[in-house]
């Protein structure tokens, strides 16, 4: 039986990794979990320099999911460099570092920095406030998108994943844009843009009034737009957005996923990732799946 | 090492208009440190974030733990209506817990304010000093003979109804007490107060600190305080209170 | 104490309407509900001709909510003129006719067919997939909304509520096309386009592939673009999406929104509305708010 | 009237490996007609729709209702947990019913097929006819004391276990049983069988039908089923189960 997925030509022992920026890089939920069991680890959102991220309150629980605005904080690349790729690089699993900026020059400097490390393949958060564009995010102008993906491709050493929004009108269009500039694959949803007002204190649940939905609430969304770029472009697509168990896992799957991301669901069950590839294994085995491959998008 | 488990209930009492004393059967009991705490987790599906609850006591022995709290939301009005022998799926220990060793056989304030106070109770059991106990409660007062048993119990509330009328500040000042070290928990507003207190009188001061949490174990940044230096993990001006706290020294953090 | 507001010239007694197409025209909930207790009922989407709808299944529970692909069935202008008015007519309410069409002539023909009809007001509903743009919607362009808008304003005897769909990258601007193009008012949202798959069956959860999600799930989402939209037109704003307690419809109200819609929480709550209506007016007495109109928009 | 309610549960037992049976007091039951269902909601709020259910007895006397469920998801399996003395949200009754004044005083087929068999149970208790009742299991037998107090019982098993092997056809035939009218309720497949074979010998037959539902009321227009004619409510082909069913006449509807 094979539970393998290839990415971009690299391969990964199963389709299970993490989300961006619920996982940390990784060392956390390590007491949880083993990391060489995940097919990947997606790093914590990484720029060129630390950024301080939002005021708190940063996150509300909503219905069946929660919103966040955490504004990216991280240490900067050469913190995360020397102590976070070393650290995963203990386990037998696939590093994926997320990337995030305010404008093209923030990415590239990422991405240039990354060239000479040990990492499998990169994420680019294209969902980041592009400060050059009012705060529009990047992700949701496929010409933007499309120049951004060239200008990562032509500097990156690694695989190049362009993590969508899905805070647009057509998610194909954005995903077209992606292949066209040379992505080499895409991943999907980041989160959803919501609110929460506290009535009782009359004011914005998250400091930073908006925040990113996710969790379980937004899955049916998700499953519909990796759905869509399945049948739009050739790339091959990580979903995610609400995947708490393994039947979550093989829906996206079923719907155009090559590998799927667990994010929100680690908060609430810490050994989640684990218990998804787990799963898998066993829905496969029940119903006679040699291949995992003969499920992603088996459903059209 | 932390787990998230099934625990059972093993009893749960209404010891005020909407304060709950519930005793659980963990497996991890044994690590548990005063001033740490513990995530709870709802039934329901549609409540997916964890509720941190500090352990108030600790039966190493047995491996139980006592948490003592306020419905104040969906989530601690589910977790009221649990009796014995149900279950509840918890996360723990979390946190650091109060540096005892910095308090130890020295003259000590612990501080709580309202639903902060229960945190005192095991911090007051395990240390061996010179303990006065200082409760600030709006009105009904509760877990006062527990302190009585454990410390010099000073009270002050806010209606005048028992104790010092006014906050624990005013319970010092009304007994003239006086301390080397103080280890506090409550609202911000009177933690502010107490730091501003410590800092005046020269005495170091540990405050544990509150912020909607996600994850519990320092993985998804939602609930950082500010401090004062750069800090070592985050590399800016933050440290994650489930983490790195909730228990900070008051004099590196902004209130 | 005022619970009365006022949208476009047409005083509702309360803020609380019900959301088109789960109320039907109020028959069945009048078992459960009196409807002269409700600001208004939004009635189901009506079109010229009779519709069939889709094939079965049309609905599937997700998590915190549902999604639907009813199809807009429905029996046609005429027998609704015939039925369903003269049947609301006989409570004290408002009648919102809640319309659909494939194209821009479809819309126009139910307009002017209750130019001469005892009606309150008409909602439009531009979620419909318009047959001459490749079943995108109408209310995914700003210039086609915009365009629709004025012709419907011209052609209509009652004020004009325009019902915008949250499947797009920017509700403001739409909102603003409305706006252009005349509208009296605008309620949002409409449901977010979702997908379910069968692991089991491996098919689609509902017959027509996507469906519209709906219920306490998509909250959010829709406080936000409700929050967005006061931010950007004059309009008066009704608001929906995952409305289930009073405490939801007070969330939307301090966002900005003048009244609300009760959807999804009808099916499993056929009080909700009269509930709602009911706890708004607790919270009123117990904050001492005086007028209603005091908490529309009040966070900002 | 319609209502809905919390309803408390009065015995809840394991009648077959999946199959339970469960005894409700409600406020409606002298409302209730056989071939009528009631929504059954979750207590988790994850979960928002409801689960319909048919009446398998109705006890008007004591206010008391009996369902016979099989667990096949969440919502089911939630329900099966439940013991005497909680409360489950239930809305009812729902739907017509079998017309019995059809059948009263005729040959009559009682046809169930597996989850299907239940509502048959209070149909026979009510119907003064000549009662022949013919369920069709895959192996498991349920509810086969009750049916045969209430009627002539033929059984069929897919695997052969007991009575004929094969389905409810299979069954009429090898018995060579005859009726007037039929009603029946199960799985499409059988149904389908049914219409056919109510049509080649010419009697008239009901079905009770199912189709996920939303409002269960008539108000959604999730639960249709195509119609032969134009409906009167809808103007178009279709029925809405829920409400205008879940019984029709067979010869009306499209399977
Ligand atoms: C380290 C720590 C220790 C705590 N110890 C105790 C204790 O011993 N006793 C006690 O009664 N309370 C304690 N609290 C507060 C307690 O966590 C909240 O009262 C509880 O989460 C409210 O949940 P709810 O569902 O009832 O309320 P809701 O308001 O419905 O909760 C909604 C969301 O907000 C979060 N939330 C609400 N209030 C707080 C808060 N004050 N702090 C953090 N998250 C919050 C909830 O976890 C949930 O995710 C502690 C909080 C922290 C951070
Ligand atoms: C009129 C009617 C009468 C019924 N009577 C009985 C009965 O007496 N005994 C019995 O065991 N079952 C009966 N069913 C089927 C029963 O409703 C489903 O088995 C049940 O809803 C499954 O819920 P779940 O959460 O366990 O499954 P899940 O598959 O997790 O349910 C997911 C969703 O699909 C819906 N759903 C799933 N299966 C069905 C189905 N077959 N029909 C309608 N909705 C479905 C659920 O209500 C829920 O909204 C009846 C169905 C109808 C329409
Ligand atoms: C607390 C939190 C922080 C996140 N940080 C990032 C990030 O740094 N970079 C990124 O691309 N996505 C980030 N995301 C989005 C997730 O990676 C994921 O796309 C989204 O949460 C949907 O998946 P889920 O529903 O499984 O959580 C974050 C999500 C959460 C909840
Ligand atoms: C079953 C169903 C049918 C609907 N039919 C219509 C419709 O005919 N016209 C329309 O404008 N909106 C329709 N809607 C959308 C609702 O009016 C509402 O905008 C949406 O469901 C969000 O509100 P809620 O979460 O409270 O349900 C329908 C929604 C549902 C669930
Ligand atoms: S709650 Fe996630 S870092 Fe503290
Ligand atoms: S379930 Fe709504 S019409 Fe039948």
């Amino acid at each position: 039986m094979n539970t393998k997925v290839n990415i971009a030509g690299v391969e990964l022992k199963n389709p299970v990794m993490t989300a961006s920026g619920t996982f940390g890089s990784g060392e956390e939920y390590s007491e949880f979990v083993d990391l060489s069991k995940l097919g990947a680890v997606v790093t914590k959102g990484v720029a060129n320099v630390p950024w301080s991220g939002n005021p708190t309150p940063r996150i509300a629980e909503t219905y069946g999911g929660m919103i966040n605005a955490i504004g990216l904080q991280n240490p900067g690349i050469e913190v995360f460099c020397k102590r976070d790729i070393p650290f995963l690089r203990q386990h037998d699993t696939r590093i994926i570092v997320n990337v995030c900026g305010h404008a093209e020059e923030e990415y590239l400097a990422v991405v240039e920095r990354l060239a000479e490390e040990d990492i499998d393949m990169m994420e680019i958060n294209i969902s980041c406030p592009n400060v050059n564009a009012n705060f529009l995010a990047f992700g949701q102008d496929p010409k933007k998108v499309e120049e951004l993906t060239a200008k990562i491709k032509k500097a990156a050493k690694q695989p190049v994943i362009m993590k969508l929004t899905p805070n647009v009108t057509d998610i194909t269009e954005i995903a077209k844009a992606a292949e066209a500039g040379g992505a080499d694959a895409v991943s999907l949803i980041n989160t959803l843009t919501g609110m929460k007002i506290d009535i009782n204190r009359r004011t914005f649940a998250v400091a930073n009034k908006t925040g990113g939905m996710s969790g379980p609430a937004v899955k049916p969304v998700a499953v519909r737009m990796v759905y869509q770029v399945a049948q739009a472009i050739k790339l091959p697509i990580i979903g995610m957005g609400g995947i708490a168990t393994w039947e979550d896992a093989i829906e996206f799957i079923l719907a155009g996923a090559t590998a799927v991301s667990v994010g929100t669901a680690n908060f609430y069950n810490p050994y989640a990732t684990v218990e998804i590839a787990e799963g898998i294994e066993a829905y496969m085995k029940k119903n006679k799946v040699e291949d995992l491959r003969e499920l992603i998008g088996a459903v059209r | 090492m932390k787990k998230k488990e099934q625990a059972v209930i093993l009893s749960q009492e209404k010891i005020g208009s909407d304060v709950y004393s519930m005793w659980l059967k963990v497996t991890f009991a044994k690590e548990c440190r005063p001033g740490q705490f513990i995530s709870l987790y709802s039934k329901d599906g549609s409540r997916v974030l964890p509720r941190p609850i500090s352990l108030c006591e600790i039966d190493r022995e047995k491996g139980t733990l006592r948490l003592v709290y306020r419905t104040v939301g969906a989530g601690t009005n589910e977790f009221a209506k649990l009796t014995q022998g149900d279950t509840i799926e918890v996360m723990g220990p979390l946190g650091n817990g109060f540096p005892l060793e910095e308090a130890a056989g020295r003259k000590v304030f612990l501080m709580g304010g309202g639903i902060g106070i229960p945190p005192m109770l095991q911090t007051a059991k395990e240390l061996q000093a010179e303990k006065q106990i200082i409760a600030g409660y709006r009105d009904e007062l509760f877990l006062t003979e527990e302190m009585k048993a454990n410390g010099t119990l000073y009270i002050a509330t806010e209606d005048g109804s028992a104790g010092t009328t006014g906050n624990v500040l005013d319970a010092i000042r009304e007994n003239a007490l006086e301390a080397d070290v103080i280890f506090a928990c409550g609202p911000t507003p009177m933690l502010r107060a107490i730091k501003a207190y410590a800092q005046e009188k020269n005495i170091p001061c540990w405050i544990s600190m509150e912020e909607k949490m996600a994850c519990g174990i320092g993985a998804c940044l939602a609930c950082v305080c500010q401090s004062k230096e750069v800090d070592d993990h985050s590399h800016v001006h933050n440290k994650r209170i489930c983490k790195d706290g909730p228990v900070f020294l008051a004099s590196e953090v902004e209130l």
